[in-house]
């Protein structure tokens, strides 16, 4: 057996965590917290030039084809730094949706941009303030023209195409749109992680291309898209709950109160070693669910909510509990501790909250695990 | 066992509510109504002038600081009139936040240690808001463990000159006088060098930065001293008494009982009675009915247990310990609660837009103030801590700073 | 605002804090749990000489009158010796069964009896491994026969009658049964607190007695009986979880590790803390609920549900963590720790265990709370 | 990244498997199998003696304890390999644990510091299970603080004289061996005053008293020596040496990796498909399914972390710090869900009687047992100390013992 990636996708790792290291420190991440920056384009730049944006795309259509598992370490990297970049929206959700059900077509005409980061994708499904439910769409398409509102748009301020998900003549069914349409208007939101690009996206009669050829299976199809971006999204988090732990225990042994680093105290100590035990519970989690994504495992709707669920866990606890450690200075807008309790609140929403992962995961249980 | 007022207690209650109807500034009330987790809506006027004017009212009715002697601007009233009192204010009585700390901590100290003179001339005004009080305690290296303060005093002919750093001031930049705990012997133990004080906010070389907290908000201010001069008439307690002085303080800190504790119990309540989850209400999904019967065990167990207090104030006595247990369960329960009732409202509920989020995006404004609540005025730890050693008499942490001269506590700097 | 109990209670309960400190200390105790003693009859003489069967009995039916609020702090002393007596299924639902729904006569010839504890009640209502529900009952009454087993019945080994809920010719109902009857034949059950009596109790053509008049509202009865039992058995369970608490505390203050007390550490102190805030919680919706039940209060489902989930978890966390905090001794037979440990597992199951209650409670919240 | 074994494993494996097949004691796996927590079921057959049958059988093949040397009665295996061996024994493995502490920890500690002709003479009929062996540490003061204990050994002559209580000793009522520390020197420092031996547990003044636990159950001992004479030849590394000695054998207390531990998530899941609440499968209730979910993670993290420990042993290396996990997760979490369990099927499920309980009373038995996992081998207090500490890097507490004379610590009384 060997549990463990290899010394390849570790270098990607590398690679990337060092272009981070020089590009993308906490100053780069403000520039997006406050608002002087809508994203963090050299950072965007910098991921594109290395090509990680094509790293699951096969070399047909430009990508690197450096294989998913690749991918993982990359996204953990990025989450461990909080970047400030469209990457999961274009990369794990919308170049997914492309390589599990575009057409030929489709894919020779987008998939190439999105490799190399001149297009920037992102997926709009959320309609309201409710979990998604496919029965009540308000974005109609009709004779190829989309009509609607999404209510919230991951990176939909950034993107250049969506994917959108829609009720068309067959049912549900994700359609391909261009934002730059006539029609199409975004008004930038306010949420509790500013530096996360989030809009509202009206759709006036927009003309819109069904995704691949099989209509009024958009549900099931998105489906199969989350819980492959799932993967990806949960080692994001992990990679954020690491960050936020090594920051809690840092400040915990140089940071003195009664005359003692305060990780001298039991109360912190035994904090952050349950931080610690919810953390390794999540990565081993999402080792298997990267083996199962690589693969295509049968294994991976169950593998996939299962590191979902735990990583999600993992990371609000480590950011939140981080706060606790660094005491008042937890929440000054000075210290970065809120940069990842704001990102780990986000992701845990974005693809939908724990309660609906919870349930996918028991849908996909053996009666028998 | 009963939960009726006496005759007095009832004849003090109308009172009250007659005069309450009769001035309260009923144009505010959907305002101050609609307020989210850490933060006063006033609608368009200036929350510091709002409350300037409700609070000049009641001072001007007797209705101010209830508990405080008449010649202070008090009312010299019982325990529970003043719990009373509160019960009945209500929503207006959120216009009271920025008195509170001056209210309930600066001036009881400054009854027990200053002068008559000063008495007169200053308590009257910080009973009827037309001065604002804050308390300049905490330190960057003094949080938890509060006597770790360095902020320096030396004294110079009549007066003291202070040098040093406070943190954590909420008002300080609408206050006109401060109470400031500072070190005047770093060569003794840390409980015995320390002095208090008060004085004049707009004094030379005060120089007050807010700080903006995660919420984007800006209630603290870091304090600088940079050669201040304190007259020592304004000398609260003897010199190197300052420790058992800010006691007096802290034990006011208590927080105001009769008012109820923010839990986020009865924001969730409302939202699950209406928000769908696959195709029914929430409140009928078994897991949210599981999660809703504990947290409201919690805010019932909070609830009654305030009520026990008041009880004893009632009787005249003094409230039993199980007071301390408030502000440690109400904190995390707060923010697992803002965490659960947005994750129930998926995605879209990242939006904190007041205009479009939820209920003026009241659990985005817990989400984002609540892990304050479970460090300021006392950490989790700290609380708990607490309990242990003074409720259930379990031996204290062992100490590294017993006994040392303060300037040789290891302080990793 | 007087919510607290009065003088008078509070006498009642010292003297039978006096009455258990003479009679029932753990030895008493573990002659029930390993099984020289099928109960404590000393301490339930005792009991009964004192009067406290009838404490909240009419003296026209030959109690002492004294109120449920007495009777609370009754069921808290119980509940802090762990009293291995049948008073919880005699007085707080045989009881309060007669009391609510037996008619005059019933009341009559019973409750005299069991006032001065000449004759022990019990309720027989679990029918197998599931939660009760109404409408598959397979005790049944038929011409007054009465057919069927309980699963179940707590102290069904010693108590002369029961009110047995069973299916009658208008539905559930419950009824009357003298256990001494012809056809009544009773098997003792090992249970994970032997130092309650638990009984199955099978039934061949045992004469039956509707109790009351009202015929075929079994499951509505029940619910009325269970919303007033669960107040006094809450009692019983903070007592039982203050105990706890007290044993830890006084432990970590005598026994030392690494040259300290260990209640000096704080992972011990703080868990400590923790189980005070959870008591305390309970003990004050306890309160409430009490001044319910002494009122008959429109809020007595809702006090009654929220003191006992409250109560529960209160004495499972305070019975569970007094192990911990014992270490090694506290899984030992020879120390106290695990009476209270089996007996805060017993009565959180007793009349339904969490998730029945929690739904209760919600049932009975108003949408504005 | 794979699950799949290498040539040499597969083969290994293989060559396992079939002799397993035609070896292993097939009429026990019905009653090995519906074991419940903390029993070992063998029928009627008496336990000691299946385990020692098996034991023996697996030696002449050279199936037993795989990662000796062969001359001690082993086979030289890679670590990898013995793990190999574990997945394929599967169930019959569960007839090794009376031979855990004697093969997993005295073993290594005499393979270390015992003379060649006692390892030639005692380590092979270790293996074979023809003697089984028990570890003599913790006392009644001395559990979590094992250094703190007191049992004393004096030179006189050639031997050394003891006298003392230890406690929680595995086995000692069946055990011919034992390894023992002791204190031989109480004025220097707690850790330099220890010496380790090891003894003929029928040796004249041992005295073995079971002790009953909450489950009735009575699988640890107290033994008393009295006067008990030990050869200095059975001495176990340097005089004053015992703690590093006893160090090598606890860093072998690691739980076999490869056996998975035990969470109880399996038996619920088991237990919901069937279990009817409110009309419908118990599974179908969104409540249980949030409850499922969770634990699910916590199990399934437990399995993948240790994947990931045999890969690293696949490997050749050492596996992570992250198999510290793994009984802190599983002890607090087979103790709630026993209890939810058990919560589930009302108040029927107090019956603990296996012959009508579910499950032979599996979640019964985990009730009554699952407190002394949070407890045995480390509490659970003083496992977050050492991910703490060990792992994270966290400073130590405050010692009140450190370089104190043993004979000066504070200790009570």
């Amino acid at each position: 057996m060997n549990f463990d990636f290899s010394e390849d996708e570790k270098l990607v790792r590398d690679q990337t965590a060092r272009l981070l290291a020089d590009q993308c420190d906490a100053k780069v991440v403000r520039e997006v917290l406050e608002g002087r920056a809508v994203y963090a384009e050299g950072v965007w730049k910098g991921l594109c030039e290395m090509g990680l944006t094509g790293t699951a795309i096969p070399e047909a259509y430009g990508g690197v084809d450096a294989g998913y598992l690749a991918l993982c370490l990359v996204a953990q990297t990025l989450g461990s730094k909080v970047a400030p970049t469209p990457f999961s929206s274009s990369v794990y959700l919308a170049t997914e949706a492309l390589l599990l059900f575009g057409t030929e077509a489709q894919k020779q005409s987008l998939l190439p941009k999105l490799a190399n980061g001149t297009l920037i994708g992102a997926l709009a499904t959320t309609e309201d303030r409710t979990e998604l439910d496919g029965q009540d769409l308000k974005c109609t398409v009709k004779g190829g023209q989309l009509n609607g509102r999404k209510f919230a748009v991951a990176d939909g301020g950034i993107a250049d195409c969506a994917v959108v998900l829609a009720r068309g003549d067959a049912g549900p069914g994700l359609y391909l749109v261009d934002l730059h349409a006539a029609g199409v208007s975004r008004t930038r939101l306010e949420t509790v992680d500013p530096t996360r690009n989030t809009a509202r996206i009206d759709f006036a009669s927009v003309s819109a291309e069904l995704l691949g050829t099989d209509a009024g299976h958009g549900m099931q199809q998105l489906d199969r898209i989350q819980n492959r971006a799932a993967v990806l999204f949960a080692f994001e988090q992990i990679g954020g709950a690491q960050a936020a732990l090594d920051m809690a225990v840092a400040y915990a042994r140089e940071r003195f109160a009664f005359g003692r680093p305060i990780g001298s105290f039991q109360g912190l100590k035994h904090m952050m070693a349950d931080m610690y035990v919810a953390l390794k519970l999540a990565e081993s989690n999402c080792y298997y669910a990267a083996w199962a994504l690589a693969t295509d495992a049968a294994e991976l709707p169950l593998a996939a909510a299962t590191a979902r669920v735990s990583a999600t866990q993992a990371y609000q606890l480590c950011s939140r509990d981080n706060i606790q450690v660094h005491g008042g200075m937890g929440f000054t807008w000075e210290f970065d501790c809120h940069l990842y309790y704001r990102r780990s609140n986000y992701l845990a929403l974005e693809l939908g909250g724990l309660n609906v992962w919870e349930n996918k995961l028991v849908n996909a249980l053996p009666s028998a695990a | 066992m009963d939960f009726n007022d006496t005759a007095a207690e009832a004849e003090f209650r109308t009172e009250a509510r007659t005069w309450i109807q009769a001035n309260a500034p009923r144009h505010l009330f959907a305002a101050l109504s609609s307020s989210t987790f850490g933060g006063m809506n006033t609608g368009d006027e200036d929350p510091l002038q709002a409350a300037k004017n409700w609070q000049k009212k009641k001072a001007e009715a007797g209705w101010a600081c209830l508990l405080w002697p008449k010649e202070y601007g008090g009312r010299a009233a019982t325990p529970i009139q003043s719990v009373i009192w509160n019960q009945e204010e209500g929503v207006y009585g959120k216009l009271g936040g920025m008195f509170i700390i001056g209210q309930g901590m600066c001036g009881p100290t400054m009854m027990a240690f200053a002068g008559e003179d000063h008495k007169r001339r200053l308590l009257p005004k910080l009973a009827s808001g037309e001065e604002v009080w804050c308390q300049l305690f905490s330190e960057p290296q003094a949080g938890s463990d509060l006597a770790g303060l360095r902020t320096r005093a030396e004294k110079v002919g009549d007066e003291w000159v202070i040098n040093g750093q406070k943190i954590w001031t909420s008002g300080a930049q609408y206050s006109d006088y401060g109470i400031l705990i500072t070190r005047t012997d770093p060569t003794v133990a840390k409980h015995k060098g320390m002095t208090m004080f008060f004085l004049d906010m707009r004094s030379p070389g005060v120089d007050i930065r807010p700080i903006k907290q995660v919420n984007g908000q800006s209630g603290f201010n870091e304090v600088y001293f940079d050669n201040v001069r304190i007259p020592d008439s304004q000398r609260l307690g003897a010199v190197g008494d300052g420790w058992r002085v800010s006691l007096t303080t802290l034990m006011n800190e208590r927080l105001a009982i009769g008012g109820s504790i923010a839990t986020g119990f009865p924001e969730l309540n409302s939202l699950v009675q209406s928000l769908p989850i696959s195709r029914d209400k929430a409140v009928n999904d078994s897991a949210v009915r599981s999660r809703l019967a504990d947290w409201y065990c919690k805010a019932s167990g909070l609830r009654n247990t305030a009520a026990r207090a008041i009880s004893a104030l009632s009787r005249g006595e003094t409230p039993g310990p199980e007071n301390s247990i408030g502000k440690l369960v109400a904190g995390g329960m707060m923010q697992d609660i803002a965490k659960y009732a947005m994750d129930l409202q998926g995605f879209g509920s990242v939006v904190n837009d007041p205009v479009i989020a939820e209920g003026n995006a009241r659990f985005q404004a817990m989400l984002l103030r609540s892990p304050a609540v479970r460090i300021e005025g006392g950490t989790d730890q700290i609380l708990r801590n607490i309990i242990a050693e003074r409720v259930l008499g379990l031996p204290e942490d062992m100490r590294a700073d017993k006994g040392v001269p303060f300037n040789r506590i290891p302080s990793g700097n």
